[in-house]
């Protein structure tokens, strides 16, 4: 029994275990991140190594307790979940990089173990999801997950974070009981939990309402959890009050693991044996996308905060990647699961960028921040490049996703034209409100120093927060000219997914 | 006899749930809310499941309507008229329980052996349980060992809540009267002009305890087990909170070493499984603890259950002592 | 049916009996010491007999000793949890309604419990 | 008479109790009775798994005796379920209590209205 065969679990223990330790053991200043941060790199790597794993074998299983699947828990790494999870440690590891200074100026030092401790928790939960094959055991995950993201938001240095925290949390215990009622009736109608075998024995179920019913309550559960349009009412604002750090992580990948498991639901088990299914993923999620993806930019062109314009943003480009898996084709499918990859590096370069101006002048609302292109000029660089890459420009990451996005549509005649309309109008969108960036932060005046530039301080962010941000920058880049991983995953999975179609 | 038992819990289920809702005395509400728990409870009983009964007793009837409480003392009594219009998602959910109820015609009636869940994995769990873990309880074999790492996902759901309610709590821009002032220890100092129910009250708590122990202890061999053994244990220490103030509770059981506790709890959780993997095993897989796989199996599910019941009682313990020793605003 | 089981079945009933007593009681009755009074009769005489017919029927066998626990403890804490409401309710404000009030119309509102 | 002359009576309470729950949980404005609004509705879907377990002639799933070929258990693996849910509702309910307490403090209230009233003011 060697490591290797270990990592699928390792991935998840490796948090797990430190969590509580650095929860229980009182520690002061920098030690708590330090020590989140080794974990989470540890993570990092680990997810890297499992990847490579996959890369070369293909799906990865592990049954814990050596109990054979499906009696015991069986934990099974497939492409899409190697990706969710270089997208979720990646995250966790460039938010904790990128975040100390931001952390302790918008927290304090007081209690801060047990945010990181929350933190690993997250992580833990997050990864949990991404590895596991059982049905039940991803409502656990999402659970540990849930709760350490409640934990994180009402940390939020205003008092909204706290209201904006409740709403999160009603919204996601609702969200994840739903999830756990489907569950409840696949299990009625299959007398199974793990999700390869519900698919198998859900053949032999003749009576369709249940599995409907269960097919609407995951739905409902999981795009609750995803923020889709119409319901990502907590999403803005548990971004906009979250410690910029947690805003960071979360923006860069908590959302799109719900969708990764909707992903899954619904091509693995419900689509090759619900009569009806497909239909009812286009009727429904079509629209309801494409509406996410024009309505959340055109608030977030009237959005006068950055943070929750960010938020909104989000809302418009998880509509993206519903869009593309609704199409329920292979080019589909790929490039959803290209942009899950993407947008996690988009959306943290872009938060980045927003918490360091955040950390300098104590202010996301854009009025405040007129001329800020002069005086911290290359934070607001990295603002523009990593935008430029959210609207797509080519060579960058952005690009990418949008190129395969629209080859998807254009498979689809002349509904597909109607689809392409609607996506590049969204990017027109995207650049109106990059743009009002731009141009607060360039073509206005800074405000005269009011006696020596002390209170905002204006200067640039400290060395280590911009070499992250840089590094993500440039990885916006990077990804926009060598495509091998995503792509290489995404064209593994997506023939597995569909084969569940035949 | 029992279908006439089961109508009733059931109906007065769905009575004491609307009265929850509707009464806008919130403490009312929460009573109502405990006898919905009990009913619940009661109802579990009846279809056999009694490991669930017992915790939907413990936590829902007894922990949370504490909390409910406590929190209750801490914001309003009342509920102010309700501001929102409720008829859309009125509408919406009576759409909803239509669809259920007619969905409810193609599901296997209740007790029904052809049911596909009495079909594919159960028979599994019980007719092998005795043969590779050998403990009468099968929901703790399942719980402990089968399904283990759903439960050690469960214990870090507990973490997290106590870690949270800590970390909420103590995120305060005003830095919080910990029970200094006289006013606000008069306040809290419990029931102390009751004498009767202070003296009764403290003759039941070291029999909750000792009831807690033995759930803990011989849930193998009878319902019980980690979580409802850490509610009880739990449980018994809130009564001594309420009884004597929550001040004393608190310096009785210090919130630092009920960290450390549920920390170690988890801990030990996550170490049987470690141990395992350098035995040589998968991650949880208790047989390589001991020569012999049903032993090691045992020795595991005990010191794993004996996590979940530390977590749990800390980490509840904890969650009252931060709540109840908050003065009001 | 066996002499014992008929025993059992007498005790039964007559603590169902009790127990309905109780609960006409607790609806007819004006206040709320007066409630009190009515359950009271559901706390004690109710589980008393209910629970010796339970332990007849159960026989000398394990459940029969912690049906006599509970019924111990049912007897110990009904009175207590009693004392409690009506000291609680005193302190409170809470007058019983006397004989010299009048008859329950026009009387105080009464807090139901 | 059997417990299953219920039929699929357990169905039909569970789907009421849940829109029960979902309707507070949507319509309050009180932020603790939203809470035990959740509360209701987690246990609405305790009752739907609780319910699969049940087995005609069954017992609970715990051998008192040495079990023999042809007896009949109700199914353990829902109810493994259901205590760790169970588990999880407390653990929200805390976390969700403790906000609400926090906000109280914050605002001075905890009725949705008056919060947004205060926010507006602010």
């Amino acid at each position: 029994m060697s490591l290797v065969h270990h990592l699928p679990i390792l991935v998840v223990l490796v948090p797990m275990f430190v969590a509580p330790l650095l929860a229980a053991v009182p520690s002061r200043g920098h030690l708590p991140w330090l020590i989140a941060s080794l974990t989470s790199l540890m993570t990092f790597a680990l997810a890297i190594g499992l990847t490579g794993q996959v890369l070369a074998h293909g799906t990865v299983t592990y049954e814990l307790g050596g109990w054979p699947v499906p009696f015991g828990i069986g934990l099974a790494v497939s492409p899409l979940s190697a990706l969710m999870l270089l997208v979720i440690t990646g995250a966790s590891l460039m938010a904790l990089l990128w975040g100390p200074a931001s952390m302790t100026s918008e927290v304090g030092h007081q209690h801060q173990s047990l945010l990181y401790a929350s933190w690993l928790l997250a992580l833990c939960g997050l990864s949990g999801i991404a590895v596991t094959g059982d049905a039940f055991n991803i409502f656990v995950f999402m659970e540990i997950s849930s709760l350490a993201s409640y934990v994180m938001v009402a940390a939020g240095p205003k008092r909204q974070a706290l209201t904006a925290t409740f709403k999160y949390l009603i919204t996601g215990t609702v969200g994840a009981t739903f999830y756990l009622i489907g569950v409840g009736y696949l299990y009625m109608m299959t007398g199974t939990l793990n999700v390869a075998d519900m698919a198998v024995r859900l053949a032999d179920v003749s009576s369709t309402m249940p599995v409907l019913i269960a097919s609407g309550f995951i739905l409902v559960g999981l795009a609750l959890k995803a923020a889709l349009f119409p319901m990502h009412a907590w999403m803005p604002n548990a971004y906009r009050f979250a410690p910029t750090p947690v805003a960071i992580f979360f923006a860069a990948c908590s959302t799109k693991v719900a969708l990764f498991v909707l992903i899954r639901f619904d091509f693995l088990i419900l689509m090759p044996h619900l009569p009806g299914h497909a239909d009812m993923l286009i009727g429904l999620l079509m629209p309801l996308s494409v509406a996410a993806m024009l309505v959340g930019s055109t608030v977030a062109i009237f959005e006068r905060d950055l943070k929750r314009m960010l938020g909104y943003s989000s809302v418009a480009q998880i509509g993206y990647i519903v869009l593309a898996f609704s199409l329920l084709s292979t080019a589909g499918l790929t490039a959803a699961i290209v942009h899950i990859f993407n947008h996690g590096l988009i959306k943290g370069a872009l938060f980045m960028a927003v918490g360091t101006l955040v950390l300098r002048t104590g202010t996301s609302r854009l009025d405040d921040l007129p001329g800020i292109g002069k005086t911290m000029p290359l934070t607001t660089l990295a603002f523009c490049l990593a935008g430029v890459s959210l609207i797509g420009v080519p060579l960058t990451a952005g690009f990418i996703s949008k190129w395969y996005l629209i080859s998807a549509v254009l498979e689809h005649g002349s509904l597909g034209l109607v689809l392409l309309g609607a996506i590049l109008l969204s990017s027109l969108m995207a650049v109106v409100y990059i743009w009002k960036v731009v141009e607060v932060a360039y073509f206005r005046d800074p405000p005269a120093e009011s006696g020596g530039g002390t209170p905002l301080g204006r200067r640039e962010a400290p060395l280590g927060m911009m070499i992250v941000l840089w590094i993500v920058v440039g990885a916006n880049f990077w990804f926009g000219l060598d495509t091998r991983l995503p792509l290489g995953l995404a064209n593994m999975e997506a023939p597995l997914l569909m084969g569940g179609q035949r | 006899m029992i279908t006439v038992l089961g109508l009733f819990t059931l109906t007065f289920l769905v009575i004491a749930a609307l009265a929850t809702v509707q009464s806008r005395n919130l403490f009312v509400a929460s009573m109502w809310f405990c006898i919905f728990s009990l009913m619940m409870a009661a109802n579990f009983l009846i279809l056999d499941a009694a490991d669930v009964a017992l915790t939907e007793a413990a936590v829902g009837a007894g922990v949370s309507t504490v909390l409910f409480m406590g929190a209750l003392s801490l914001t309003a009594e009342h509920e102010h008229v309700r501001e929102r219009s409720g008829w859309l998602p009125a509408l919406v959910l009576g759409l909803l329980f239509a669809v259920l109820f007619a969905a409810s015609f193609e599901q296997p009636r209740l007790g029904d052996p052809l049911a596909p869940v009495h079909q594919h994995v159960a028979p599994f769990y019980l007719s092998e349980t005795p043969r590779l873990i050998d403990i009468p309880n099968v929901v703790t074999a399942i719980l402990a060992s089968f399904r283990g790492y759903d439960t050690l996902g469960e214990v870090l759901v507990v973490f997290t809540a106590g870690i949270g309610v800590l970390s909420v709590l103590s995120f305060s821009p005003k830095k919080n009267q910990q029970l200094s002032g006289e006013g606000v220890a008069e306040r809290v100092r419990g029931v102390q002009h009751h004498a009767i129910l202070r003296v009764a009250g403290k003759l039941i708590i070291p029999l909750l305890m000792l009831f807690a122990l033995v759930v803990q202890f011989h849930g193998e061999y009878s319902p019980g087990g980690g979580f409802s053994a850490g509610a009880l244990f739990a449980a018994a220490v809130m009564l001594y909170g309420i009884l004597e103030g929550a001040d004393r509770s608190a310096k009785a059981m210090p919130q630092d070493w009920m960290l450390r506790l549920a920390a170690l709890g988890a801990m030990l959780y996550i170490g049987v499984g470690i141990v395992c993997m350098m035995l040589g095993g998968n991650f949880l897989d208790y047989s390589v603890l001991s020569s012999k796989p049903v032993a090691g199996q045992q020795l595991g599910i005990l010191l794993v259950e004996f996590g979940v019941g530390l977590t749990v009682s800390t980490v509840l313990i904890m969650i009252f002592n931060a709540i109840a020793n908050r003065s009001t605003y | 049916m066996s002499l014992l089981e008929w025993v059992a079945a007498l005790f039964l009933v007559c603590g169902g009996f009790f127990v309905l007593v109780g609960g006409v009681g607790m609806l007819r009755m004006p206040d709320l010491y007066t409630r009190m009074h009515a359950a009271s009769v559901t706390e004690t005489m109710g589980t008393l007999l209910i629970m010796t017919g339970l332990i007849l029927i159960a026989g000398w066998t394990l459940a029969s000793v912690k049906l006599f626990a509970i019924l111990l403890f049912l007897l110990f804490t009904g009175p207590v949890a009693s004392y409690a409401v009506a000291n609680t309710a005193l302190i409170a404000g809470i007058k019983p309604q006397l004989a010299e009030d009048g008859p329950q119309i026009g009387g105080p509102e009464v807090p139901r419990p | 008479m059997s417990i299953n002359s219920l039929g699929l009576y357990n169905y039909w309470i569970y789907g009421f109790v849940l829109v029960i729950g979902l309707y507070a949980v949507l319509v309050k404005g009180n932020y603790v009775k939203r809470m035990i609004g959740l509360s209701i509705f987690q246990g609405a879907a305790f009752l739907l798994y609780i319910t699969m377990d049940k087995i005609e002639g069954g017992t609970g799933p715990i051998f008192v005796t040495p079990p023999q070929p042809g007896d009949l258990f109700a199914n353990p693996l829902p109810q493994v379920l259901i205590l760790t849910a169970i588990v999880v509702g407390i653990a929200v309910t805390a976390l969700g209590l403790a906000i609400t307490i926090r906000i109280k403090e914050e605002y001075g209230t905890i009725e949705e209205s008056e919060i947004r009233e205060v926010d507006r003011q602010a």
